[in-house]
């Protein structure tokens, strides 16, 4: 069975063989030990609010109970820039127009800004390959959705993810190399390690601080800006899916789009809904695919868990439970879950209301 | 014999066809005979004095070889660039990013849209016959301009600069324009050169980038052309140097080319001295000098022998006394070629 | 009977009295014969496709069809500034943060774009004091919705609106007297009037091109940045509730808000549902308060019209009209109209999903 | 008698209570005992040329009474402005923006963040006595500076720079800094001038606002403090003008404060003598001089009579050239109070 729950300390050798085997795209996830260490002491404050809720990030994981080990891991910081400077490019328009002469050119322009500062963050998203599929990426990513659905408080209302840009085989970003590198000459790998770990200083040192206009940054580059790499195409289409948009800002050094939602328009908070726990006797392994699920959380700070059950479970006020579930969740019969469809088409609140139509 | 003197209205189709043969285009001269001739004429308007007040004074003189009463070459002075409108520059500099925690430091060049050279006296306009690129005329030419700004300083500012063609190939397309100024005003570099001799400043207002370029982010060719004359203006910019300009932090905002300044009052002045028109010297003349009259708008200059008779006078062969329609006893600005 | 339809040259003189009503601070509708005939053409060019698409303007007036004259008058350009260049502000947040000291400021930051360029904006909108209530703002305001639920293609996927900003009752802004008058050297309404008539290459030779920092403004420029004039807070919380966003564009002149929606989301357009008209023998005059009242299209493009019914007329597939609603709308039995709730609580798709669960 | 030397580690304490009691801060004269020291230290270092490569020179010097052995006053060379960091001042420019169809042309005054005078020979650390303002030692103190850039010319840039103070009010803070800085720093003028004496230039890179700030959003008194010297400070501003230096485009960062400038090898240059200890001339002595040993080390400068004996030998009270601890034949340089 697949649960998500709080990341733990016990966590870190299975959290850095994940990390090792990611390779070096995943600068969010660093094969450092020391450095994951202090990740999910961050994470284990948070969830025991020891840490000051605006300077929170949450880690959860996602545990193959059979294999006995965590296989995922994904993670919400509650507010971003307030200890450090969070930088983002804010792609615009210059119109460059004049009437007399009958010219009208449109100029991309890139500005510097820090508009995500005092935003929430879905920080950090990895599914171990060996155990895609059968719904578990969807599960690890959106499961955070019920987290801030019922803690909406603890976050901004506005949430974004910073999705990874266009770069090749062997790292080279294009965008990094006709802007980035003319100012910080390293490489982008260097420059992206370095903020991972923190490092933001030499950012307000060395970065240009005045527009570039994007047509002096040559076709290559161009053609990157807001293009996400294919390895996290998937990714993009689910946050879209759950309502998410790009909204013009972007990497500063990769150009990878930053794409923001308002929480309460999110589909997976905005469609969840809530229903009591009733135990029932089958096993609960009748095969349903991931369209035909619903994740279910149940709706606990420290103790949140998360797993996914056939949509059948569901009527108009109760959810049925195996009992194996019901303690992986630790819920008890008429306890209060939150629920929502696990992808959009066939969601919960759609099943519902043709569930009342039809009945 | 050459000489300089004020353009008149007769000289526009010659003008037009020397303005034609260059080969850098020289953009405040209009390709246009009607253009020029209102050029002209603010230029006989500016050496009368008769000048509207709003108007703000621009003087063109021509080379003459008064043998063959051929047209030769062109040379201005506007005495206030912009002409009233804002006169646009590159004012080229650096900052400096350095950070402390990986010990780095790296200059950054940056292109900042200037108005600072508004209002200043520009020398401009300059074109020369091929044939006389590499003969004394050019110099002549070229310097009578510092001659008659010297006799006539109160027209002028001090402050005098000088705008230097910048690169182009021979398709007259400029590197650093393909790399910078055609992302804006979606047109050639000769159309936008065109435009500013011809328009008012508002196009510039609407078109030009206002933010600051970084230079490392234009092409290796834009950057090498970067405050680098045209091959056809580097003796003027050699004969200038020589004369005391220096190399201003100003670059020309469609080709990048340079520009030079000067302080007026801290260049050589001219020696003066009062026309002898009986030869006492009996010795030979002592060499070649840009001698110029002290007149306004009959004003002339030429390039002679001269022999000073004293500390006072100076001896002119009759031909130049002609050429420079003095009569004995006119004073005289005087600089050794 | 309050029909909405495209506007007529006929219409001119009632347009002319409603501009001169209107006063100062509505310069979208200034009180200039020749300026109103021109608009008036302009969209009966649009109207009937004699004009290029993007450079489309649509004007939709509300006929009190008993008094025989229009009272409203609303507006949807399908393009801005390709034809002109189109200025807004950019909000957005410079963060000045030195670890070593302890120091953290965030500075908001204008930044001068034309970021609109391309995208469809809500122009016009006004309704004749004397003629306020019985839905008829609603009605007038969100009809256009209906029309672009329709035509679609016609339009940028994202819809604006540039509400009016803060001037107090000598028609003084704040923000101007700090920004604009300092550069324009003229009175607010001026810069107003001049560009209301398409007047704007004096902004690209006057206005600051350099990014402005909030914070030498002053206090009295600042706290009105973004906020609407007390009169515009009705139309503010009507595309509030349509799921229009303040997504940190200005107005260049007030400062006040640009606010945006993408298409999709609009509300009237994302719940409008096609009916079958079926005609009623009763006169259809019964009372339902605007609550419970849907706008219904007749889904055509020269000869567009919307009214209001009861929500009652509904069933699961058609909607009842009265004879003479029918031939208002200029629609027979059994063609297809669009309808929606005229306001959010009770929008039909709740009604109808509220009767099914009932029925 | 005053004189002018290098100052010295026992210099510290005294140099402490002077800067003290001055009535403007003097933001390059560290107010904690340690750091003072490290700075006398450093400046011994660049007077005896044993500063390390990395480390750039600077020197401080001191006014003292020989005759109580109390010091008066201080006065810096830093050979090297910015100290290897980046120099940070705004730079005063003007952007003309006209309006063609309204017919209207504003000029609009804008600061641009500016690291151009990085590197360049900075006088600095100016702090004399209360009483001794209005006295003749305070131009000995300003002016032996440039006796010692004249003699040892290749230690230092052509061009010379000094920031005087800004404007501010009796309780210390400045209107510009209140109506700027303040905004991006957080802090009291006070508090960042500190800072500025002892940190990385990192955090000028972190809170400086980047971009070009117009003039005309600026309260009134910090526009009216815009390149304005401090009261204090206008009797060195007159003094610098008076020596050749001219008001630039630049002002400090903190306090709007202006800069001078000046080229080194236009200014007046000290006539030079030697010394001779033998009176051979019986005339009076002919007026007040400053005069200064050609030592770097033992550098000494003071205010004395003195008598030229021939073109190139020079009298001196005996008084003076124990102060100058010079011997017969010593050569000097000099020039007119």
């Amino acid at each position: 069975m697949s649960t998500i729950r709080p990341i733990r300390m016990s966590d870190l050798e299975d959290l850095y063989e994940m990390a090792r085997s990611a390779g070096v795209g995943v600068t969010t996830l660093p094969a450092d030990r020391e450095l994951l260490r202090s990740r999910i002491e961050r994470s284990v404050e948070s969830f025991d609010r020891q840490i000051e809720p605006e300077l929170a990030s949450y880690l959860f994981a996602l545990e193959e109970t059979d294999a006995g080990r965590i296989v995922g891991v994904c993670g919400i910081d509650s507010r971003v820039g307030l200890d450090e400077v969070w930088y983002n490019y804010r792609l615009s328009n210059t119109v460059n127009s004049s009437r007399e002469l009958g010219v009208h050119v449109q100029n991309p322009t890139l500005y510097l800004t820090n508009d995500m500062t005092n935003s929430s963050e879905l920080c950090t998203l990895f599914l171990d390959e060996a155990w895609r599929g059968d719904g578990r990426g969807p599960l690890l990513s959106r499961s955070r959705f019920l987290f801030l659905a019922d803690f909406a408080e603890l976050f901004s209302e506005k949430i974004f993810a910073e999705l990874r840009g266009v770069s090749d085989q062997e790292g080279r970003s294009p965008f990094w190399e006709a802007l980035g590198r003319r100012f910080f000459n390293m490489d982008f790998y260097q420059a992206d390690m370095l903020t991972g770990r923190g490092n933001k200083a030499f950012i307000a040192e060395l970065m240009p601080k005045h527009p570039i206009y994007l047509a002096l940054l040559g076709a290559e580059a161009q053609d990157v800006v807001g293009k996400v790499h294919e390895n996290t195409r998937p990714a993009l289409r689910m946050l879209e899916a759950e309502g998410f948009n790009f909204n013009g800002l972007l990497d500063i050094f990769d150009a990878g789009p930053v794409i923001e939602a308002f929480t309460h328009t999110i589909r997976a908070i905005r469609d969840s809904r809530e229903r009591r726990v009733v135990l029932m006797s089958e096993s609960g392994n009748e095969a349903a695919p991931p369209e035909h699920r619903v994740m279910v959380s149940n709706r606990r700070f420290e103790d949140f868990r998360v797993l996914a059950v056939a949509a059948t479970r569901l009527t108009f006020d109760t959810l049925s439970l195996a009992a194996h579930e019901a303690d992986a969740l630790g819920v008890a019969p008429g306890d209060s879950v939150r629920l929502v469809g696990l992808k959009q088409a066939t969601g919960p609140s759609d099943e519902l209301s043709a569930g009342a139509n039809h009945g | 014999m050459w000489i300089v003197r004020p353009a008149r209205l007769e000289d526009v189709p010659a003008i037009e066809s020397l303005a034609e043969g260059q080969r850098a285009r020289v953009s405040t001269l209009p390709r246009s005979a009607d253009r020029l001739a209102e050029k002209v004429n603010l230029s006989m308007r500016s050496f009368n004095g008769t000048n509207a007040e709003s108007e703000m004074a621009r003087y063109l003189f021509v080379l003459e070889d008064i043998s063959t009463s051929e047209l030769l070459g062109t040379a201005g002075i506007d005495t206030c660039s912009g002409n009233g409108q804002p006169f646009y520059t590159y004012r080229r500099d650096e900052l400096i990013h350095a950070s402390h925690e990986l010990a780095v430091t790296t200059r950054v060049e940056v292109l900042y849209l200037s108005h600072e050279l508004t209002g200043q006296t520009l020398l401009c306009s300059f074109a020369i016959a091929e044939h006389l690129r590499q003969s004394p005329a050019f110099a002549l030419l070229s310097r009578s301009r510092l001659l008659f700004i010297a006799q006539w300083a109160h027209l002028f500012t001090d402050k005098l600069i000088v705008e230097l063609q910048g690169c182009q190939d021979d398709a007259g397309s400029s590197p650093f324009w393909d790399s910078l100024g055609r992302h804006f005003f979606d047109m050639e570099f000769a159309t936008a050169d065109t435009y500013s001799g011809i328009l008012s400043k508002t196009f510039l207002a609407e078109l030009m980038p206002s933010h600051p370029i970084y230079v490392t982010l234009l092409s290796d060719a834009a950057r090498a052309a970067l405050g680098r004359p045209h091959e056809a203006a580097t003796r003027s910019a050699k004969l200038l140097e020589k004369e005391g300009f220096e190399w201003g932090r100003h670059l020309d905002i469609f080709d990048g080319g340079p520009t030079l300044e000067a302080t007026a009052h801290d260049l050589e002045q001219p020696a003066r001295y009062q026309y002898s028109a009986s030869s006492k010297g009996s010795s030979a003349p002592s060499g070649q000098y840009l001698v110029a009259n002290d007149s306004r708008d009959q004003f002339r200059c030429a390039l002679t022998a001269a022999t000073a008779a004293d500390d006072e006078s100076l001896e002119l062969p009759a031909e130049a006394a002609a050429a420079l329609a003095i009569k004995d006893g006119a004073r005289l600005l005087v600089v050794d070629l």
